[in-house]
């Protein structure tokens, strides 16, 4: 018997494979889509909440911040910034109103946005619905992000 | 003495994939194995919400229809087309009645509301049985390829690579059976 | 050069090397910025130089592909490109497009910017990767589908080869999953879990059938290896990408809101996903151990070469490294991912575009095979600057990364994040000399267009068979 | 090859197939039988998870033997599922003697 190893057999593998893998992948997410009311948080998903998340991507925060561990890691975690704040809005506020236009020498610092008020409670009212995502073993580890 | 050959039966393309599968059926049984040690109350108390009739049922008809399939290895071989379809063709039934047995098991839990993130024990428990179901599926759709084309006159007693492929993948979902059953159901 | 409408890829090659100068440089402003926290504060803030920085290399690297697909086509096919006036219309468009987004990103605060462009019509903007505006992205999808449009019917209408089939689906793959970047649901969960569709079924999913198409191409080119093995290869080698990387993507599923049952799939199936890497590696080894002739092009092989290993060592064993939940618990969204994700980009997808454009070039160029020997030294020089520098930035990111997860993760007294910051920035000064050394390593790759262009070209050195002669 | 159906005369034989898959049925009942009737047995739950997980070891070389056809092959081949068999084996063995402590 001689070696049978065919492009025909190894290319249905990769189609057959490649869709099978696909179809398990969808299952696990339509698994995944069953959870997601008992941890995403919806229930505080008010519209000024989605307008902080406008707020949040309109001024690029990903750029140097993470959010749940996933962006830049320039800047300190926010997924629980809210927490690290002392469950308080307002210290998230008045970190951002804060910030020097012309930096710290020699430092990073946040830029000087000017944002309105009413921004500036959206934008602190989603970093508030964001810590409220039940992460898996409550990531991330500790207080610190 | 019979003579050796150097390649398992089949493509050595389905061969590489078969491993490929072992792998990660491996890694979920000693995942499965190494939680349970960390969670044995949990596991030991769910595992008996699982119903051994039932698995002894899909267990023995999976091997029946590995069976068959060395029954429809061993027709081609003697050049017989028809009666390796026939054979493939009780393989595949035996495989859907393990649908249909393993359908009612979760038509049972899922009614009581059991989900993947109920908790770790039917985690393990759904994602192994179901990631297996799926290659049940598979190797039917493939054993059905197989058998049309027999069927259809595409192997002969000399060439039949395609169907000792078709019958090493079918033979890899039931060994993985082999080990999962005793694993889940009864070891504890 | 066989067909005449494969010369279009110059033009994309050529952008592909400038924007790819431009990443560098903005790579290095970011570099200094992590140190020297207000360099060019408030002019380019971090998050400014970063987009150019992360959206310059996507773009470059899709000019790589479309060039290579320009140039491989047409041969594949054995016939001329289809529509060739298209390929130029849309590579003036992307680059116009291109050029404008990161001028806008420089020039305007990006609210501005997303003011302009009235992002609130379709908000896409601000998610990482994703910062174009709407309308550049609904201009990546016109050009991409012009492009799927010509190189497709190219692939119809002439020979089918598996390279061809392979890249066209890696191509629409690419098309398809990037209308997930429209998809922006207020809740955040929900917006975290597709935004994954594009971004890791992009680089390790359809982008790896790409990297393996191209990487055919140039073995069967410049081994003279039987295309029938190859071709063998390139499928069970992509079959495994697809197969560990699909549900390979919960490994970034872990701790954005989503259940609990993706630790255990994403941790198996992404602990499995340097198999296909490793078996990349063994094949280009072979490949080239079994050559029928030694091609003149050396620069070609070694780049080739050099792809299959960093890919291995960037993405493979890196990837590896942090992929495992119980480590990623600690490991996530620190300098850990930096450091992976730099070398499994440079070893993917960054070699594989310069091993493409170094096969292809010397033909564009008019050379029959290969540059003149004095050039392909100066490109070899670039190769081992640029790849030795990228493994020492890989080794300082991880050191870093290893310091940080312990300082503000894992000891009993955790530290703030600055205060972490400060105390590894040893490992961020390294880094930025590694860059620097990176950057002549660019700077020597450019020279090396324009080394030795009055010499003959090398030569093909005839080995002969000890048992025949 | 053929699983020598007949011989020459043509006098009909069990087939080894055949006769391995009764074995592996035979090995099933056991198996669910200690399952289920444990409580009456008296096993202690050690012995029989170690039992049970050698029987299963023993039918998948047999699948993999006689099944699969391997016993016909040499080289690194011939032993893939034998040596796949003990290594889940082996980790869901030491997971075990863990537990049991």
């Amino acid at each position: 018997m001689s070696e049978t190893f065919t492009k025909s057999m190894a290319r249905n593998i990769f189609y057959g494979g490649s869709v099978f893998f696909f179809l398990l992948f969808l299952a696990l997410t339509f698994a995944s889509h069953q959870d997601f009311p008992s941890r995403d948080n919806h229930e505080a998903l008010t519209e000024t909440v989605a307008k902080g998340k406008r707020i949040w991507e309109t001024h690029d925060c990903i750029g140097c911040h993470t959010l749940l561990g996933e962006g830049a890691y320039f800047a300190p975690e926010l997924g629980n910034v809210y927490e690290r704040f002392g469950n308080s809005t307002e210290a998230i506020k008045a970190f951002i109103k804060s910030r020097p236009v012309d930096g710290v020498p020699g430092r990073r610092s946040m830029p000087q946005f000017n944002l309105s008020d009413e921004e500036l409670e959206q934008v602190a009212q989603f970093l508030k619905y964001a810590s409220g995502i039940k992460t898996a073993n409550n990531w991330p580890p500790n207080i610190k992000g | 003495m019979m003579e050796k050959r150097k390649q398992p039966p089949g493509d050595l393309a389905i061969w590489i994939f078969i491993c490929a599968e072992l792998s990660v059926f491996a890694a979920f049984f000693a995942a499965y194995a190494f939680t349970r040690a960390k969670h044995l109350e949990l596991f030991n108390r769910y595992q008996q919400t699982l119903n051994t009739d039932y698995a002894l049922i899909n267990t023995l008809a999976l091997i029946t229809s590995s069976y068959f399939v060395v029954r429809a290895v061993a027709a081609i071989r003697e050049g017989s087309q028809r009666s390796c379809a026939r054979w493939l063709l009780a393989a595949i039934a035996m495989g859907a009645l393990f649908l249909v047995v393993k359908s009612m098991e979760y038509q049972h839990h899922f009614s009581h509301g059991v989900t993947l993130s109920t908790n770790t024990f039917y985690m393990f428990y759904i994602s192994l049985t179901f990631f297996h179901f799926m290659h049940v599926i598979m190797g039917m759709v493939i054993l059905a390829a197989v058998a049309l084309k027999a069927h259809a006159g595409g192997y002969t007693a000399e060439r039949h690579a395609g169907v000792e492929t078709g019958a090493s993948y079918w033979h890899m979902v039931d060994l993985v059976w082999i080990i999962l059953f005793p694993l889940v159901y009864v070891m504890r | 050069m066989k067909y005449k409408s494969q010369s279009v890829a110059k033009l994309y090659f050529v952008a592909a090397i400038a924007l790819f100068v431009g990443q560098i440089l903005f790579g290095l402003v970011m570099g200094l910025q992590y140190v020297i926290g207000d360099f060019l504060f408030p002019e380019i803030p971090f998050n400014a130089a970063r987009m150019v920085h992360t959206n310059l290399l996507i773009v470059w690297l899709l000019f790589g592909f479309m060039g290579s697909a320009y140039y491989l086509v047409p041969e594949e096919s054995e016939r001329e490109l289809v529509a060739p006036w298209l390929a130029k219309l849309m590579f003036w468009i992307f680059l116009i497009a291109g050029a404008a987004t990161v001028a806008g990103y420089l020039l305007v605060p990006y609210a501005k910017l997303a003011e302009l462009t009235m992002d609130d019509l379709l908000p896409t903007m601000g998610r990482e990767f994703l910062e174009q505006p709407t309308v550049t992205k609904l201009g990546i999808v016109v050009v991409a589908l012009s492009f799927l449009f010509s190189i497709g019917m190219t692939i119809l209408k002439g020979r089918k080869t598996v390279v061809t089939l392979v890249l066209l689906i890696g191509l629409t793959g690419l098309a398809v999953f990037f209308l997930f970047a429209f998809y922006n649901p207020e809740n955040l969960v929900l917006d975290k879990y597709y935004w994954w569709w594009v971004v890791h079924l992009w680089v390790e999913g359809v982008w790896e059938l790409i990297l393996g198409a191209i990487l055919a191409f140039i073995l069967i080119k410049t081994t003279g290896v039987d295309r029938e093995v190859i071709e063998k290869w390139l499928y069970v080698i992509i079959a495994m990408t697809l197969i560990t990387g699909l549900i390979g993507t919960g490994h970034h599923y872990y701790w954005i809101g989503t259940p609990d049952f993706w630790q255990w799939w994403g941790s198996i199936f992404s602990a499995m996903e340097p198999i296909p890497f490793f078996m990349m590696t063994i094949f280009a080894f072979n490949m080239v151990n079994r050559r029928r002739r030694n091609h003149p092009n050396k620069a070609a092989v070694l780049w080739a070469l050099g792809t299959a290993v960093m890919a291995f060592l960037g993405a493979g064993v890196w990837g590896f490294l942090h992929t495992l939940a119980p480590v990623n618990y600690y490991t996530h969204g620190t300098q850990i991912t930096a450091a992976h994700g730099h070398m499994a980009f440079y070893g993917a997808y960054v070699m594989i575009v310069l091993a493409m454009i170094s096969y292809a070039m010397p033909m564009m160029r008019g050379r029959k095979a290969a540059n003149s020997p004095s050039s392909q030294v100066v490109e070899m020089w670039s190769f081992w600057l640029m790849t030795v520098s990228m493994v020492f930035i890989t080794l300082f990111l991880t050191g870093a990364g290893i310091l940080q997860t312990y300082l503000q993760r894992y000891s009993d007294q955790p530290l703030d994040f600055m205060t972490v910051q400060d105390k590894i920035s040893l490992f961020y000064w390294l880094r930025e000399i590694a860059g620097v050394i990176f950057l002549i390593g660019l700077v020597l790759y450019v020279v090396s267009f324009f080394v030795g262009t009055d010499d003959p070209e090398a030569v093909e050195k005839i080995e002969v068979d000890a048992e025949t002669a | 090859m053929p699983l020598t159906p007949r011989t020459e005369q043509g006098k009909a034989f069990i087939r080894p197939c055949t006769i391995i898959y009764l074995l592996l049925m035979s090995l099933t009942l056991l198996t669910w039988a200690l399952g289920r009737f444990n409580a009456q047995i008296g096993l202690p739950a050690m012995t029989l998870s170690m039992s049970v997980l050698g029987i299963a070891i023993l039918k998948g070389h047999l699948i993999g033997d006689f099944f699969m056809g391997l016993r016909r092959v040499r080289g690194p081949w011939r032993w893939v599922v034998t040596l796949w068999l003990l290594l889940p084996a082996s980790l869901i063995t030491i997971a075990f003697m863990q537990a049991g402590q």
